[in-house]
C-alpha cells in the first residue's frame, strides 16, 4: 500500500537522522572530556608520580592518541572487541576497560542496566497510571473536591525534592515497618525468576520516582482531557449516540494522550541514563549511580563516556521511536 | 395530526461569572417529516443552543433548560427534555441526527473516515466491522464520494473541505434518521460547494423522508431549501412563517433588515445593500422592551415608549405567520413603503 | 462544556462588556481564590528573600554568626523544637550554631535569583531562537531544530555534574567571579543552556502557525519589516505563553538548585540555599526533625504556591484550556 | 600508613591525651573472659563505600583494608600479634618462622620460611611465591597505589629521575639487580634481603602485604585487583564492586602452620554501596545483630548512639593510630609568613569543631606534634603551639589580629592575601556534609580575626589522589597520618621531608635546609633512643615554624551489633582485630 510506503520511507529517514545525530553526539562528548582540565593519568598517582609513570598510565588508559583516534578506537572496539595492557581484553561490543574496576565496561554495563531499566520503567508504568487516572478523574470532576485534592496531592509529591522523599520512604517506611532487611535493599532479584524479590527491591524506588513525575502528568491529562472534551468532534461523537465511557476512552483519551507519548518517551529516556539520587538512597547499583561515582570519585573515563553515551543514545532513539509512535496514532504526521 | 418535532416554550440559559444568560428564550416551533425548516439569525442569536438542547448535547451541569421538545415516534410522543439522558442518547443518530459547521474540526483526526462512519452504524446494527466498512462505502457513494474504496480507508485530513461535509452526512445518515439537525452545514464552504451540499441534502431528504432543520444566517441558503423559517433575534424567535411568507411579507423590521442585506438579482440596481446598525444585544441583562429596539429604525414610530419598556408578544399577524412587534401589519407596510421611496 | 457554549460566552465577555485581553486576564486571576492566595504566598517568600539582609538586620540577627550560647556541648540547639525562640523562629542549627531564619532567606535570594535569573534567560533565549526558527522557516528553523536535538540527546542532568566543577575553575581563571559567585554562574549558564530548547520548541509552533494568521498576513500586505512584525505582532501574542512558562519553571529551577547543590556541584557552604540546608538536615532526621521539618515545608509551600499561580495564569490566560 | 579515605571521623575527629603514652584503650566490653568464642555462622560488615580501594597485597594501603586482609585472605611474612593493647604491637612470624634476622649492620635481613603453608589450591607456597610477589612493587607502570619500601631500601640502583633501575616482574628490565637483592636460599627455606642502608625495623615493613607472596601462575595483573589468590583461612567467593564480597572458608588452609589465626564464621559477607542514613540507622537499631558498621556513624548519630547505655555493649571509643593535621602552603605567593599561619593558627575555634562531634570524648584533642603520643618513645609534648599562653580553645581573635598586624609589616604579601576580600586564604575541603560544616565554623572563626577564608569543594573519594596537586593549589590543606610502625622514622620525614605525603611546600623555606640534614641523620641512627630525641626535636622545629597550621590526636568510633563478639581494637592497625570476631549464637 501506498501508506505503508510512506511510512517505511519516514521511519527509514528518521533512523538515518538518528544514526548521523548519534555519531555527532559521540563525537561532542569525547571532544568535551578531553577538554576537561582533569588528566585521569594523573590521578591514583600519588607517590611515585614521575613523569614516566604517568606517560605509562597515558598509554594503559590509551590516553595517548589524538581524541578522534581514542573516538575511533571506541567504535572499533563496538564490533571488534579491544585488547587492553596487562592481559585486561574485552571481547565486542566493547566499551572500554575500567582500571578502577578491573573489568569491561560492557559487563559492568549490562549489570547496571536491568537495574536501571527496572526502575525506570517501574516508575513509569507507575506514574503513567497514576498521573494519567488522577488526571482524568480532575478533568471530569473540574473544579470539585476531587480535583482539588488530585491537584494538591501530586503537587506536593512533586514540591518535595526526591532526596528528602525518597529518604523518608525508606527510614520511616520501608524500614520502620521491616518490608525489606536493610542489608537487601537494593539487591538485584531477576524479575523473571523471583518476581516477589523484584517487587520488594524496587516498588519503593520506583514509587518515590512516580511520586516526583506524577504532577506533570496528572496536569497534563487534566488540560488535554478538558481541551479536547471541547473539541468539535467529541460533539460529533456525542451527537452519534456514543456513550460517555466509549467517547471517554476511544475519542478523548486518544486525542489528549497523544501529546502525552512525546513527554513519556522522553521522561523514560532520561530514567534510563539513571536516577541518581533514587538509586543512591535505595542502594541500587545502577547506571546512574555508576556515572557519578565514575565522575566524582575515581574520575573513571571509560565508564564515563560509555554511560554518557548510553544516555543520549537512549534519548536519541527514544525520540525515534517516540517520532514513529506518533506516526501510527496521528496519521496527519505520516503524510507530512 | 401533530408534527414529528414539536418543541414548545424551550429556553436554554448559562449560569456565568458575568451573570445568567438567557440564550434562547420560550421557544416553539415543529417540523415534519420530509420538511425542512430553516433558522436563521446572527450568531449568538440562540439557533444553535436550541437545537442542540434537541439533541441533548448540552453539559446538564452548566445548563438549564425548560420546557418541551417532543418527537412524534410511532410507539408515541417522547419529550427529550425531561426524557432520561440515556433515552435521549440512543435516539442520537437514529432518530435524530447533527451536522455541523466546520466538517474539519467536526471529524476526529485520528480515525479513518470508514471508521468513524462504521463505527456510528455499528451503535444500532448487529454486524462485524466489515459490514460496518461495507455500509460506510455504501453511505459514501451515496454523498457523492468517488472511488470509495480507496477513500474510505482514508483520514479526514485527505478530504477537501466540501468532501469532509459529505462525508459529515454519510455518518450522519448511516442509521437513516427522521431528524436531521443540520448547523451552518454550508458555512464554511465555497459558494459553488455550497450548492452542491444543499442539493445533496434535498435529495436525501426525498430519499429518506427526513425532517430537516436547517440552522444558518444566510438567507440565500434559506431560499434554496426551506420550508418554512424561523428568525431568531437575542435568544427570541422574532418570526415564523412559510418561506413565501417570509421573503415577500416579512412582517418584522429584524427580518427586513437581513432581507436587505442580502443581495438579490431582482432588485439589481434599485436596490442598495444595507446592514444594520449596532450591536446584537447581550444576553445576560435583556432589556425589559424589544431586544430589538435598540437597533430598530421604526422604533420611534410606536406610540408611547411600548417598545423600550414592553417585549412585543409572538402574534400570528396572518394566517401561519407569526411576528413579533409592536407595529401591526398595515404600519410597517407604509412604514417600509416610504423608505423605498425616500430612498429613490 | 461544549465550543457553542463557550462561544456564547466569548461572545458576552469580549463583544458586550468591551475588556481586553490583559484585563479579562487579568479580572479571572483575581477571582480565582487559589492563585490570589498563591500569589500573595509567592510575593511574599520573593520580597523576604529579596529583603532579607534588612529584615534579618532588624531581628538582630545574622545568617553568618554562630549562636554557640544556643547549642549544647555537643553542638546540638537546646530548647523545643530545635531551639526555636522568639529569636530564633526557626531554631538554630546543629553542629554549627547559625540562625536557620537567617539561614533560609539569606539562602532563598540565592535560588530565587538562580531561578528567575535561568527562567526569564531561558525564555528570552527560545522566544528569540523559536521566533526566528518559526518565522523565517527554511534553513534557519532546519539549523536550529537540528541544534536542541543535539541539546536534548545529551543527558543533560549528569552532564552538568560532570562538567560543573571544571566549568567552575575554568570561570574562576577568568577571573570574573569566585567561589559561589563562579558556581552560581555555571548553574545558570548550565540551566540556560540545556533549558532554552524546550521554550523555543513551543515558541516555534507558536509563531509556525501565527505567520500565517490574518493580522500578520495583512501587516506583510502592508509591507511591514519583519522586525516589525517579529516586534509588533508576534511579541505580544506570545508573551501569555513566556508567563505560563516562567510560573512553572520558576519551582522547576528552584528545586533543580536544590538537587545540585545536594550532590554537591551546586552553590556551596557557607552560603545556605534550600538544597544545602536540606541535604544538611536530612543527616538530622533523628535528633534534631524540626531542622528537618522547617526548611522541607517552607520549600513545599513555595513551590506549591508557584506552581498553583502558574495555574491560575494559564487559566485567566487561556481560559479554553480550563473552563 | 597513608589515611586513605577521609571519612568523617577522620577530618573532624582527632586525638590524644598528652599524658597518654602507648596506652591506648583496648575494648575490653564486648568480649568478656568467660564467653568463649563461637565458631560457624555468617558476619557481616555494611559500608557506604562502593568498594575496598585496593585488595590485590601489593596495591593495598589502607589502614582497615591491610588489617582485614591479613586477618582473612592472605599471610605475611611477618604479622603483628593480634590482640588487645601494646601487646598487639609486638611482631610475630606468620609466612615465616621468625621475626626476621638483621645482619651487616642491618643492611642484610634473612626470614625462614615456614613449612606447610599452602595456597587455596593446595599448592606449596615458596620463597619464589614470595619474591614474585614483593617483585610486584616494583612494576610501577601497572601499580602505584601500595607503599614503596621495596623501592626504597632494596639494593636496587636508582635512575637519574629517581626511579629504580628495576621495573618489575612485566617489564623485566633490570631482572638481575632484583634478583641480587631478593635472594632465595637454595632449599627454599630462607629469603635474603639486601638494603641499601642501615634499617633497624625493616621487619616491621614486612607486615604490610606489599611484601606478602604472589603466585606467579595465578596473577592476574590487574584484575588481581578484584581477587587475590588466597593463603588465608578464607578465599574470595565473590566480589562484585557496589554489591557485596563474600569469603567462605579456604579449605586448603592448615590450622598447624598458623600461629594465631582464629577464623570461627563460616562466612564473611562485605556489604557496599549502603546510604549513609540507612547504614546508620540498622546500626542504631541493632536491625543486623551479626552485623558490623565499617565506617562509624554520622556526628549526630554517633553522639545519639554513644549516649545511650543500652548500646554500652557494642561500640568502642578509641584514640586510632592518626594524626590529623592541616597543613599551610609555605612557598612564595601563598603562605610564607609565620605571623600569618601563626594569626590563623590562634583564630581557629577548635571548641566548635569538637562539639561538633559531640565532645572531645569523641573528636580527641588538639595536638601539639605531627606524631602521636602512642608512639612513646618518639612523642612529647612539644612547646609553643597549643601549649601558647595566648591559645583560646575557642580561638583568640584578639592575638590573631596582634599576628596580622606584624604581618603588614614583615610580610605584605601574605598578609594581603589573608585579608584582602578580593584575594582570601583558599582552603580545600572534600564535599561531604560534615566537611562543609566545619567550613561555616572554621569561616566564622576567621570572620572574627579579620582573616578572609575561601573555600573550595572537590569531590571526596579522588581527594587523596590528588592531594599533590592540591597542595601546589591551595594555602591550606587537610589529611591525616598514620605512623606505618613504631618509629616516626614513618612520620616525619613522610610529612615534612623528602616522603611520600609532605603537602606544605616547605622546601624553599629558609628553615628546610638544616632540617633535612638533621632528618637525614635521624634515619640511619641505630640507637633508638639517640633516635627518637632527634625526632623530638625535630617535631619541635617543624611545629615552631607552623608548617601545619594545627594537628589533632583523633579518637575514633566503633559500632557493631549485639550478636558480634571477640570485639578488640587492634592498635597498630588502628581497626578491630578481624581476625578474632565471631557471630554468638
Amino acid at each position: 500500500m501506498k501508506g505503508c510506503d510512506r511510512l517505511l520511507k519516514y521511519i527509514s529517514r528518521r533512523l538515518l537522522y538518528t544514526l548521523v545525530l548519534m555519531l555527532i553526539v559521540s563525537i561532542a562528548i569525547y571532544f568535551i572530556f578531553d577538554w576537561l582540565p582533569i588528566d585521569p593519568a594523573r590521578l591514583n598517582c600519588t607517590k611515585q608520580c614521575t613523569p614516566d609513570i604517568i606517560e605509562a598510565n597515558r598509554h594503559r588508559l590509551g590516553l595517548d592518541v589524538s581524541v578522534m583516534e581514542q573516538w575511533w578506537r571506541f567504535i572499533q572496539g563496538l564490533f571488534h572487541g579491544r585488547v587492553y595492557t596487562q592481559g585486561a581484553e574485552c571481547p565486542a561490543p566493547s566499551f572500554g576497560y575500567s582500571f578502577n574496576r578491573h573489568e569491561c565496561v560492557t559487563g559492568i554495563l549490562a549489570e547496571a542496566f536491568p537495574i536501571t531499566l527496572s526502575l525506570a520503567l517501574g516508575a513509569f508504568i507507575m506514574w503513567l497510571s497514576l498521573g494519567i487516572s488522577l488526571g482524568v478523574i480532575a478533568a471530569k470532576n473540574k473544579g470539585k473536591f476531587l480535583d482539588k485534592a488530585s491537584s494538591v496531592f501530586v503537587l506536593v509529591g512533586t514540591s518535595l525534592p526526591t532526596f528528602i522523599s525518597g529518604i523518608l520512604i525508606v527510614l520511616f517506611v520501608v524500614l520502620k515497618f521491616n518490608i525489606v532487611n536493610p542489608l537487601e535493599l537494593g539487591d538485584w532479584h531477576n524479575p523473571f525468576i523471583d518476581p516477589v524479590g523484584w517487587l520488594k527491591t524496587f516498588f519503593f524506588p520506583c514509587a518515590t520516582l512516580a511520586l516526583a513525575y506524577a504532577a506533570t502528568y496528572t496536569r497534563f491529562t487534566r488540560s488535554n482531557v478538558i481541551e479536547t472534551s471541547s473539541e468539535d468532534f467529541i460533539r460529533t461523537a456525542r451527537a452519534k449516540g456514543l456513550s460517555e465511557k466509549v467517547i471517554l476512552r476511544k475519542h478523548t483519551l486518544r486525542a489528549a494522550l497523544a501529546p502525552i507519548v512525546t513527554i513519556a518517551g522522553l521522561d523514560f529516556a532520561g530514567l534510563l541514563g539513571g536516577a541518581i539520587i533514587t538509586e543512591g538512597i535505595f542502594g541500587l547499583s545502577g547506571l546512574g549511580r555508576l556515572s557519578v561515582k565514575a565522575v566524582t570519585e575515581t574520575y573513571d573515563l571509560p565508564i564515563i563516556l560509555s554511560t554518557t553515551l548510553l544516555a543520549s543514545a537512549f534519548v536519541v532513539v527514544m525520540n525515534l521511536i517516540v517520532d514513529i509512535a506518533y506516526a501510527f496514532i496521528d496519521p496527519r504526521v505520516r503524510q507530512s | 395530526m401533530s408534527k414529528f418535532l414539536e418543541v414548545k416554550n424551550l429556553s436554554v440559559s448559562f449560569p456565568t461569572e458575568d451573570g445568567v444568560v438567557l440564550a434562547a428564550n420560550d421557544i416553539s416551533y415543529s417540523v415534519d417529516l420530509g420538511e425542512t425548516l430553516a433558522i436563521v439569525g446572527e450568531s449568538g442569536s440562540g439557533k444553535s443552543v436550541t437545537n442542540l438542547a434537541v439533541m441533548g448535547l448540552h453539559n446538564p451541569q452548566r445548563t438549564q433548560i425548560t420546557g418541551q421538545a417532543f418527537i412524534n415516534l410511532e410507539s408515541g410522543p417522547v419529550d427529550v427534555i425531561s426524557a432520561p439522558t440515556e433515552v435521549v442518547r440512543r435516539m442520537r443518530g437514529k432518530t435524530m441526527s447533527m451536522i455541523f459547521q466546520d466538517p474539519m474540526s467536526a471529524l476526529h483526526p485520528y480515525y479513518s473516515v470508514g471508521d468513524q462512519i462504521a463505527e456510528a452504524w455499528g451503535l444500532y446494527n448487529s454486524g462485524s466491522k466489515r459490514d460496518g466498512f461495507a455500509r460506510a462505502k455504501e453511505m459514501l457513494d451515496l454523498v457523492g464520494i468517488p472511488d470509495v474504496d480507496k477513500r474510505v480507508n482514508e483520514f479526514p485530513h485527505q478530504f477537501s473541505g466540501g468532501m469532509r461535509q459529505r462525508v459529515m452526512i454519510a455518518m450522519a445518515l448511516v442509521n437513516n434518521p427522521s431528524l436531521l439537525i443540520a448547523d451552518e452545514p454550508t458555512t464554511a464552504l465555497d459558494v459553488t460547494v455550497q450548492s452542491q451540499i444543499l442539493q445533496l441534502l434535498g435529495g436525501l431528504q426525498k430519499e429518506f423522508n427526513m425532517a430537516i432543520i436547517l440552522i444558518t444566517h444566510d438567507l440565500g441558503v434559506v431560499a434554496e431549501v426551506a420550508d418554512r423559517v424561523c428568525v431568531m433575534y437575542g435568544g427570541r424567535i422574532v418570526e415564523n412563517a412559510s418561506i413565501d411568507e417570509t421573503f415577500y411579507n416579512p412582517l418584522q423590521p429584524y427580518t427586513v433588515g437581513l432581507l436587505n442585506s442580502i443581495p438579490r438579482v431582482d432588485k439589481l440596481g434599485s436596490h442598495r445593500l444595507s446592514a444594520i446598525p449596532g450591536q446584537p444585544p447581550s444576553l445576560i441583562n435583556l432589556p425589559r422592551g424589544c431586544a430589538f429596539e435598540p437597533r430598530c429604525q421604526f422604533a420611534s414610530s410606536v406610540a408611547g415608549n411600548l417598545c423600550k419598556t414592553t417585549n412585543p408578544n409572538l402574534d400570528e399577524k396572518s394566517t401561519d405567520h407569526f411576528a413579533r412587534c409592536h407595529l401591526s401589519t398595515t404600519q410597517l407596510h407604509q412604514l417600509l413603503a416610504k423608505n423605498e421611496s425616500g430612498a429613490k | 462544556m461544549s465550543s457553542t457554549d463557550l462561544a456564547v460566552e466569548e461572545s458576552v465577555e469580549s463583544t458586550f462588556v468591551q475588556r481586553s485581553p490583559r484585563q479579562i486576564a487579568w479580572m479571572r486571576l483575581r477571582r480565582n481564590r487559589t492563585g490570589m492566595y498563591s500569589a500573595y504566598v509567592v510575593i511574599f517568600f520573593i520580597a523576604a528573600a529579596f529583603l532579607s539582609p534588612i529584615i534579618i538586620k532588624l531581628w538582630g540577627l545574622s545568617s553568618t554568626d554562630l549562636y554557640l550560647d544556643g547549642l549544647n556541648d555537643q553542638a546540638m540547639p537546646i530548647g523545643f523544637g530545635g531551639g526555636i525562640s522568639w529569636k530564633h523562629p526557626f531554631g538554630l542549627e546543629p553542629g554549627a550554631g547559625r540562625d536557620v531564619f537567617s539561614m533560609l532567606f539569606t539562602g532563598s535570594r540565592i535560588s530565587f535569583t538562580v531561578a528567575l535569573i535561568t527562567s526569564v534567560a531561558s525564555i528570552g533565549l527560545g522566544m528569540l531562537i523559536g521566533i526566528a526558527g518559526g518565522y523565517y522557516k527554511g534553513r534557519i528553523d532546519a539549523l536550529i531544530g537540528r541544534f536542541s536535538d543535539l541539546l536534548f540527546a545529551f543527558p543533560s542532568f549528569f552532564m552538568i555534574i560532570a562538567l560543573s566543577i571544571p566549568m567552575v575553575q575554568r570561570v574562576e581563571a577568568t577571573g570574573i567571579a569566585t567561589g559561589n559567585g563562579a558556581r552560581i554562574i555555571v548553574l545558570i549558564i548550565f540551566f540556560v543552556f540545556f533549558g532554552w530548547p524546550g521554550f523555543a520548541r513551543l515558541v516555534r509552533s507558536q509563531a509556525l502557525s501565527m505567520r500565517e494568521r490574518d493580522f500578520v498576513m495583512a501587516a506583510q500586505a502592508q509591507g511591514a519589516s519583519n522586525w516589525r512584525i517579529i516586534t509588533k505582532e508576534l511579541l505580544p501574542n506570545l508573551w501569555p505563553t513566556a508567563i505560563v512558562f516562567l510560573s512553572l519553571s520558576l519551582p522547576g529551577y528552584l528545586s533543580a538548585e536544590a538537587v545540585f547543590s545536594f550532590l554537591g556541584v551546586g552553590i556551596q557552604p557557607p552560603a545556605s540555599t534550600f538544597g544545602l540546608v536540606l541535604s544538611d538536615s536530612v543527616k538530622y532526621w533523628q535528633t534534631d526533625p524540626a531542622y528537618l521539618i522547617i526548611p522541607s515545608a517552607m520549600l513545599v509551600i513555595i513551590v506549591l504556591a508557584l506552581n498553583l499561580l502558574g495555574d491560575a495564569i494559564r487559566d485567566a490566560i487561556d481560559p479554553k484550556a480550563e473552563k | 600508613m597513608s589515611l586513605k579515605r577521609l571519612t568523617v571521623r577522620s577530618v573532624i575527629a582527632s586525638a590524644a591525651a598528652a599524658a597518654m603514652v602507648a596506652t591506648v584503650v583496648s575494648v575490653g566490653a564486648a568480649a568478656p573472659a568467660s564467653a568463649a568464642p563461637v565458631t560457624g555462622g555468617t558476619l557481616y560488615f555494611y559500608t557506604h563505600s562502593e568498594q575496598f580501594p585496593n585488595i590485590d597485597p601489593q596495591r593495598n594501603y589502607t589502614g582497615r583494608d591491610i588489617a582485614f586482609f591479613n586477618s582473612y585472605v592472605y599471610r605475611n611474612l611477618v604479622s603483628y600479634k593480634p590482640v588487645a593493647g601494646s601487646a598487639g604491637s609486638s611482631l610475630v612470624g606468620d609466612l615465616a618462622t621468625n621475626t626476621g634476622v638483621p645482619s651487616n649492620s642491618a643492611k642484610d635481613w634473612t626470614f625462614t620460611l615456614r613449612s606447610g603453608i599452602t595456597w587455596e589450591d593446595g599448592s606449596a607456597i615458596t620463597c619464589a611465591d614470595v619474591k614474585y610477589g614483593i617483585s610486584r612493587t616494583f612494576a610501577t607502570e601497572a601499580y602505584t597505589e601500595g607503599p614503596t619500601y621495596a623501592i626504597a631500601m632494596f639494593k636496587i640502583a636508582k635512575l637519574a629521575d629517581g626511579s629504580s633501575a628495576y621495573k618489575g616482574p612485566y617489564v623485566k628490565t633490570g631482572q638481575d639487580l632484583y634478583d641480587k637483592a631478593v635472594v632465595c636460599s637454595k632449599d627454599g627455606k630462607t629469603i635474603t634481603f639486601h638494603l641499601n642502608r642501615t634499617v633497624g625495623d625493616f621487619n616491621y615493613a614486612m607486615t604490610y602485604p606489599s611484601f606478602s607472596p604472589v603466585k606467579k601462575s595465578k596473577d592476574t595483573g590487574d584484575k588481581y585487583d578484584m581477587r587475590p589468590f588466597s593463603d588465608g583461612p578464607y578465599k574470595i567467593q565473590k566480589y562484585k564492586i557496589n554489591d557485596e564480597m563474600i569469603l567462605v572458608r579456604n579449605a586448603k588452609w592448615n590450622k598447624a602452620s598458623d600461629p594465631f589465626r582464629t577464623p570461627y564464621p563460616d562466612q564473611i559477607i562485605v556489604k557496599f554501596g549502603m546510604d549513609e542514613d540507612v547504614r546508620d540507622m540498622i546500626t542504631m537499631k541493632d536491625s543486623i545483630p551479626n552485623g558490623i558498621n565499617m565506617d562509624g556513624l554520622q556526628p549526630a548519630n554517633n553522639i545519639a548512639f554513644f549516649e545511650n547505655p543500652k548500646n554500652a555493649s557494642r561500640r568502642a571509643n578509641v584514640y586510632d593510630p592518626y594524626t590529623s593535621y592541616l597543613a599551610a602552603n609555605n612557598s612564595a605567593g601563598h603562605l610564607d609568613c609565620l605571623d600569618v599561619r601563626k594569626a590563623i593558627f590562634f583564630a581557629f575555634d577548635n571548641q566548635s569543631l569538637i562539639n561538633l562531634s559531640g565532645g572531645s570524648t569523641y573528636y580527641g584533642q588538639p595536638g601539639d606534634s605531627p606524631v602521636k603520643p602512642v608512639l612513646g618513645l618518639d612523642y612529647a609534648p612539644t612547646t609553643g603551639n597549643i601549649h601558647d599562653a595566648a591559645w583560646k580553645i575557642e580561638g583568640n581573635a584578639v592575638e590573631a589580629k596582634k599576628y596580622l598586624e606584624k604581618a603588614k609589616v614583615s610580610c605584605p604579601d601574605a598578609y594581603a592575601r589573608a585579608t584582602d576580600p578580593a584575594q582570601g586564604i583558599s582552603y580545600v575541603r572534600t564535599d561531604t556534609a560534615t566537611s562543609k560544616k566545619v567550613a561555616v565554623i572554621v569561616k566564622a572563626a576567621m570572620d572574627a580575626a579579620g582573616i578572609v577564608v575561601k573555600f573550595d569543594y572537590v569531590p571526596s573519594g579522588s581527594y587523596n589522589g590528588q592531594l599533590e596537586n592540591y597542595a601546589k593549589k591551595y594555602d591550606l590543606i587537610g589529611s591525616g597520618w598514620g605512623a606505618d610502625w613504631a618509629n616516626a622514622s614513618t612520620v616525619i620525614p613522610e610529612l615534612w621531608g623528602e616522603g611520600c605525603c609532605n603537602y606544605t611546600s616547605n622546601k624553599d623555606t629558609a628553615a628546610y635546609p638544616a632540617f633535612i640534614k638533621k632528618v637525614n641523620l635521624a634515619l640511619v641512627e641505630l640507637d633508638r633512643n639517640k633516635q627518637a630525641k632527634m625526632w623530638k626535636e625535630l617535631a619541635q622545629y617543624g611545629m615552631d615554624q607552623y608548617w601545619y597550621i594545627r594537628t589533632v590526636f583523633s579518637k575514633t568510633q566503633e559500632t557493631w551489633g549485639s550478636k558480634v563478639g571477640g570485639v578488640f581494637y587492634w592498635e597498630p592497625q588502628g581497626n578491630f582485630g578481624f581476625g578474632a570476631l565471631y557471630v554468638k549464637p
